[in-house]
């Protein structure tokens, strides 16, 4: 056995630090380095890069929108997906339709959705104000107005994404057993009651890696951005990966977006660490 | 069950399956227009709101140059996404195997800092890749082509495929490889004729997450490719760049969109059927 | 196959930190049946998993005919292994599971499905080939298991309480069979470990008594079951566990510390006085309305059919076994005789110093 | 707690209602205030169907269900007031062993300080007043068992306590302290318990009365001596006991029954014996090996002995037939030929299968 459990392992692992490893250490060098428009290649100027990330406000409002934004879809995401499997775990009609039904949105391209999103937001031709102008609600300036565009991006990033929170919660709520349900009942729990005491707890360890492995992917929103606002208006809505997007390969600021990359990369690990430990901790208490 | 809860309880699932269809509704209603029905504000049921055309279909396949032509894009995406899934999938399977069944060690390295390594991959933001792939990819000379867009998604894929099977075979008896060996297969041989048989479900789970999110991605194909080559989502978005004509990019969405609402009938499946459960945790 | 031994000196395991094999050493010769009893974690899987070499030992080696046998890795090792679960290929029929091992080693498949379909007549499942395992009940799924393990013709052959989880009924069916199945395997060393004494006594031509990881007896059951070497090992072969009772011997007499006496019997004569440990099996205490010990049930357990009751009694909380089905409910009152000559005398460090 | 009585009672899962599509057989049955009752049998004989009937989580395709004078057979599991512990111990794992037990008097609105009261009294009859305090998912398994049926204990609405197959998950060497708990209980609260199991053991330990069912019938019903003695079929003569009771093909003769040309006597008054075909049941434990020649004493030859300890099971052959004798280890074991005498009083007659009445 010794020598060929390395024979599993080792293929994948080795693929991975290849294609992963030289990324990342080049990134690291770059970021060290001023590599721009005006002199592009590697020199060497230490971390005078990463002094500026330090006083680029631009970058540090875009983590925090990101944070913002990342944290609030998650969490809006949660509460609808865990909802929805509610709704359709059992007791309903026609409920494997609307299983598929709801899964088909994580199925889409999220970059095309946006752009018939954007169609749909269209402040003039779109039908999302043509329906609330028929109700008697005045246009709303969907990607044009800071506070809405934010709005904006958060509908079409819950829109994409619950499916996904959807599928883990309902897989965990169907693989759970028909007994602790049932002694609920004979102990005499209402519905909120045995959702508190009963649902809630069985499924804190599935809620937990659903938020973090969702999380994860939110923090990387820029596709949705880039199409639908650009990162407008102005910057209202520009995320910290659509930031150093544009520094990077639009202004091709390589040097800086590199420090800017690792900045984040750092800053990412270190804070979904803490998240992670601390939902462990919140939602599932000592047991581990 | 209470009369009000049932019809609260019906009304909102309908509610939210209206959200969930509605953005490919409008995409569908949308392919059927021509720029007449779309600059008069927004319209809904053909005939009835406006004249449908099929002009936005017919200029996707229309090849003369004028025409936008997503047929190659299509196959292109095609081959990228089952070439890598296929890839990935393999190597993740056979990690993750190993690292559910055999301890690893080196230095204070144990199995469990292997699997975050593996899973940690999908925190990196594409953009901190973006720059080093493209010149990696430059070097191997290998820039908008098919088998440097497949190296690059092996690295998105292969965090997925091995994050859904660790967790699979861990739920697989230990026993039933134990017993493989001890009827005479080496660790490989247990491998191939007794565990993968038995794991089927997690294999075919693993692949439909694999090929939805590498059909999906459009950073890696926007920021890679350029003439040669260019992947389905990336050609569509190119519509949007000039003047749009929102029927044939409608129309061109939901062609994306299809091949994987067949995945979404698969994925229900195997979540009734219950066989998920042990492949996401 | 040539004459084998299977001979295992000094192995240890210890697994995060608990010790599981504690220096064992013993001799298997073929053609023979060893039971392996004790308590569950006194180390007998883990022994089996040795001996396949599904696990390394920490120290120590085994050798098969004076070659060295713990380096090999498990598919290049002569053993099958039957576990207590139902392990079988849930992907493959009943009579593919049983070709499995002769196909791994090269028998063509035609040879090797009408093997496997003999034995599979010998484990009284003909009928059944094409089924799946899912489709079986657990004695059935336990019987593909066993002819799976008959079917490598290994010349050790493992089983890992493998009656365990069946029910008490079927428990009773397969004792009988097994006893013919192996009668016939006179190149084979069977190793068979349970927690129940009377399976080990009926079908082991020696007994293992392990506890706590280590050997603590080793012979022929009659032998074991008679002069048990210590008080732990006296409490293991005995189901309930033997009644074990502190007292001294003065004066001729035979005192328990709880002030009874009784007349010292004939086979403690030539104890010297002092502190002993007193033993009594569980069936040597009767029930009789003259009995000198009064005491109340706490509990009555039946097993097939006799009947164990847990009493509190003057001289100690005690165990009895009476044949038969005695539903007594609780805070009966009974009375006990208590016969001296089946005393037996252990030493307050716990060695036998005398039996019946 | 509560009579309960089931009438016509009979569940096919398919609907069917030929004698096939049964998974329970149409039956009555009254099951009284106060006792034990044990399903026994294998896994499909109908036994956890009949306990889902009871419990509410299976609504009979047929027959009522009735819970003293209230015919509960269209009300779900939450309104029957029953009590039931699982296979597999169901707890809130997220509270404490107090909080546990006070939830269902918690979900009935109770006054704290009453809760406080009845809690502290359940817990200490299942001794574990000490752990109150403790998370409940620390506990071991037996301990979980115990706050299952504890959460139904501190109720005082109960009709009847289920419990389907308890001890499954429990470590052997738990096993008695479990049931020695359950059976103190069980006596103090004189509850109304229904029992299923497919290991007759425990069975036997815990019932009062056994039902033993089959192919989803009850085969034969009554206390557990009586089971062992007077077993109603040969199947159950068979199922319990072990070594299993031993049959010889017999024929009927006036008032005899003659094994292998010799007149048998037994404890059926003449008229009673069947005549022509039938056969002899008679239990290992009460065979005997004898010096002399005698009545009901047949020559026997010895084939094989299994020592198991306390007692050896000899295995002879007699008149053609094979047969058990079970002896304690004191006693000797003859070896070759033997005499072995039927005890007249032990001797069971059965006519296709069936027990023929002593009475």
């Amino acid at each position: 056995m010794r020598g060929q459990k390395y024979i599993f392992l080792l293929p994948g692992l080795l693929v991975l630090l290849a294609i992963i490893l030289f990324p990342l250490l080049f990134t690291i060098r770059v970021s060290l380095s001023a590599w721009g428009v005006s002199q592009p290649g590697l020199n060497w100027i230490g971390i005078e890069n990463y002094v500026g990330v330090l006083r680029d406000q631009r970058f540090w409002q875009a983590m925090v929108r990101l944070g913002f934004l990342a944290v609030g879809t998650v969490i809006i995401e949660y509460v609808l997906g865990f909802s929805m499997a509610l709704l359709v775990w059992r007791d309903i009609r026609f409920r494997r339709v609307f299983r598929v039904l709801f899964l088909v949105p994580m199925m889409t391209t999220p970059v095309i959705m946006a752009v018939i999103w954007r169609t749909i937001f269209h402040e003039s031709l779109g039908p999302a104000n043509d329906l609330l102008g028929r109700i008697g609600i005045a246009p709303v300036p969907w990607l044009t107005n800071e506070t809405m565009a934010m709005v904006s991006v958060m509908i079409v990033e819950i829109w994409l994404w619950t499916p996904f929170m959807f599928l883990l919660l309902l897989s965990g709520l169907l693989s759970q057993p028909r007994e602790p349900f049932l002694a609920a009942a004979i102990d005499g729990a209402g519905p909120v009651r045995t959702f508190f005491n009963v649902t809630f707890p069985l499924m804190a360890p599935i809620s937990v890696s659903a938020l973090v492995i969702r999380l994860i992917e939110a923090s990387k929103i820029m596709e949705t951005v880039y199409v639908l606002t650009s990162g407008g208006p102005g910057t209202a809505t520009e995320t910290a990966s659509y930031y150093i997007y544009i520094r990077g390969l639009r202004d091709f600021e390589i040097g800086y977006a590199s420090s800017l990359s690792i900045t984040y990369l750092i800053i990412m690990i270190v804070a979904l660490t803490i998240i992670a430990k601390v939902l462990v901790r919140t939602m599932i208490g000592k047991q581990a | 069950m209470p009369g009000l809860y049932r019809t609260l309880k019906y009304a909102a699932v309908l509610l939210w399956s209206a959200f969930v269809v509605a953005p490919l509704l409008w995409a569908l209603t949308t392919s059927f227009k021509t720029i007449n029905g779309v600059t008069g504000g927004a319209t809904y049921i053909p005939w009835l709101d406006y004249k449908p055309s099929l002009e936005g279909w017919r200029e996707l396949f229309n090849t003369s140059g004028t025409g936008v032509n997503i047929g190659q894009p299509f196959i292109d995406s095609a081959i990228v996404t089952l070439g890598a899934s296929a890839i990935s999938l393999v190597l993740g399977t056979l990690a993750a195997y190993g690292l559910s069944r055999f301890t690893y060690r080196a230095g204070f390295i144990r199995n469990r800092d292997i699997v975050f390594f593996f899973i940690s991959q999908r925190i990196m933001p594409p953009i901190v890749l973006a720059i080093p792939f493209f010149l990696m990819l430059k070097f191997l000379g290998l820039l908008d082509s098919i088998p440097g867009l497949i190296l690059v998604y092996i690295a998105l894929l292969l965090p997925i495929a091995v994050w859904v099977m660790v967790d699979f075979f861990n739920n697989v008896p230990r026993e039933i490889d134990e017993m493989a060996m001890l009827d005479g297969c080496t660790p490989i041989g247990a491998f191939i004729r007794v565990v993968l048989p038995n794991s089927l479900p997690g294999v075919v789970v693993a692949g439909l997450f694999c090929i939805i999110f590498g059909w999906n991605d459009f950073f890696f194909a926007f920021t890679l490719t350029f003439t040669r080559t260019q992947l389905l989502p990336v050609a569509i978005v190119a519509l949007n760049s000039t003047v749009t004509p929102w029927w044939s990019l409608s129309a061109s969405s939901l062609i994306s969109v299809a091949p994987l609402v067949v995945v979404a009938f698969l994925v229900e499946k195997f979540l009734s059927r219950g066989t998920l459960a042990g492949a996401i945790r | 196959m040539l004459a084998v031994t299977l001979n295992a000196e000094n192995l240890s395991v210890s697994l995060d930190g608990t010790v599981h094999l504690d220096h064992v050493d013993f001799t298997l010769a073929r053609g023979r049946l060893y039971t392996v009893i004790g308590r569950t974690l006194a180390g007998k899987s883990t022994l089996l998993r040795v001996i396949a070499g599904l696990l390394e030992p920490d120290s120590g080696r085994i050798t098969l005919d004076k070659r060295q046998f713990s380096g090999l890795p498990v598919w290049r090792r002569d053993v099958a292994m039957v576990y207590q679960q139902f392990i079988n290929y849930p992907h493959l029929s009943v009579l593919d599971n049983v070709a499995f091992p002769l196909r791994r080693r090269g028998t063509p498949k035609h040879e090797a499905r009408r093997r496997a379909g003999e034995l599979l007549m010998r484990v009284g499942l003909e009928g059944f080939e094409t089924r799946r395992p899912s489709q079986l009940s657990g004695g059935q799924q336990q019987r593909v298991a066993l002819a799976r393990a008959l079917a490598k013709q290994a010349g050790i052959l493992l089983l890992d309480e493998p009656l365990v989880n069946l029910d008490y009924k079927l428990r009773e069916q397969f004792r009988e069979e097994f006893r013919g199945l192996f009668a016939g395997q006179a190149d084979m060393i069977v190793v068979y470990t349970t927690t129940e004494i009377g399976e080990a006594m009926m079908l082991g031509h020696e007994i293992l008594v392990l506890h706590e990881g280590r050997l603590l007896q080793m012979g022929r059951p009659a032998d074991v079951f008679e002069r048990p070497a210590s008080t732990t090992v006296a409490e293991i072969v005995n189901d309930p566990p033997m009644n074990l009772l502190d007292g001294h011997i003065a004066d001729n007499t035979l005192h328990f510390s709880s002030g009874m006496g009784a007349t010292l019997p004939l086979h403690m004569v030539a104890l010297p006085p002092g502190r002993y440990r007193f033993g009594i099996r569980a069936n040597d205490l009767e029930m009789r309305p003259d009995g000198a010990i009064g005491g109340e049930v706490i509990v009555a357990e039946v097993s097939g059919s006799e009947t164990f009751l847990h009493l509190d009694t003057a001289i100690g909380p005690l165990a009895v076994k009476c044949e038969g089905i005695h539903p007594l409910a609780l805070r009966t009152q009974v009375r006990l005789a208590l016969e001296p000559e089946r005393l037996f005398a252990f030493s307050p460090e716990g060695g036998l110093v005398a039996a019946p | 707690m509560a009579q309960i009585t089931l009438k016509q009672i009979g569940h096919s899962y398919s609907g069917g209602t030929r004698p096939g599509d049964y998974a329970l057989c149409p039956l009555d049955m009254t099951w009284h205030d106060g006792r034990t009752y044990a399903l026994l049998g294998p896994s499909g004989c109908g036994k956890t169907t009949m306990l889902n009937i009871v419990s509410g989580i299976v609504t009979p395709s047929q027959g009522r269900v009735w819970f003293d004078q209230r015919d509960v057979t269209g009300l779900p599991t939450a309104r029957r007031n029953i009590a039931q512990v699982f296979q597999f111990p169901v707890i809130y794992g997220s509270k404490t062993v107090y909080q546990n037990l006070a939830f269902p008097l918690v979900c009935r609105k109770w006054a704290s300080d009453r809760i406080r009261r009845k809690v502290g009294e359940i817990a200490d009859l299942l001794d574990l007043g000490a752990k109150l305090g403790k998370p409940a998912r620390g506990l071991t398994a037996d301990e979980k068992q115990l706050i299952s049926l504890g959460r139904g204990l501190v109720r005082e609405d109960v009709s009847a306590v289920l419990m389907d197959e308890p001890l499954t998950v429990i470590d052997p060497q738990m096993k008695f302290h479990l049931r020695r708990k359950l059976k103190e209980i069980n006596d103090r609260f004189k509850l109304t318990l229904v029992y299923v199991t497919h290991d007759q053991d425990e069975a036997m330990t815990f019932a009062s009365e056994i039902l033993v069912m089959s192919g989803g019938r009850v085969v034969q019903s009554g206390p557990p001596e009586h089971l062992f003695e007077f077993p109603q079929t040969t199947y159950v003569g068979y199922f319990i006991g072990s070594p299993a009771m031993n049959f010889l093909d017999a024929e009927g003769q006036g008032d005899r029954a003659v094994f292998a040309g010799i007149p048998l006597t037994t404890a059926y008054p003449g008229d009673r014996v069947p005549q022509g075909a039938i056969r002899i049941g008679v239990r290992p434990e009460y065979l005997e090996f004898v010096a002399t020649a005698g009545e009901n004493v047949l020559a026997a030859m010895v084939v094989d002995v299994q020592d198991h300890g306390g007692v050896r099971i000899v295995e002879v052959e007699v008149g053609g037939a094979r047969v058990k004798v079970k002896l304690a280890r004191e006693k000797p074991v003859p070896e070759g030929p033997a005499l072995l005498r039927l005890p007249p009083g032990k001797i069971r007659l059965y006519r296709d299968g069936e027990l023929v009445p002593l009475d």
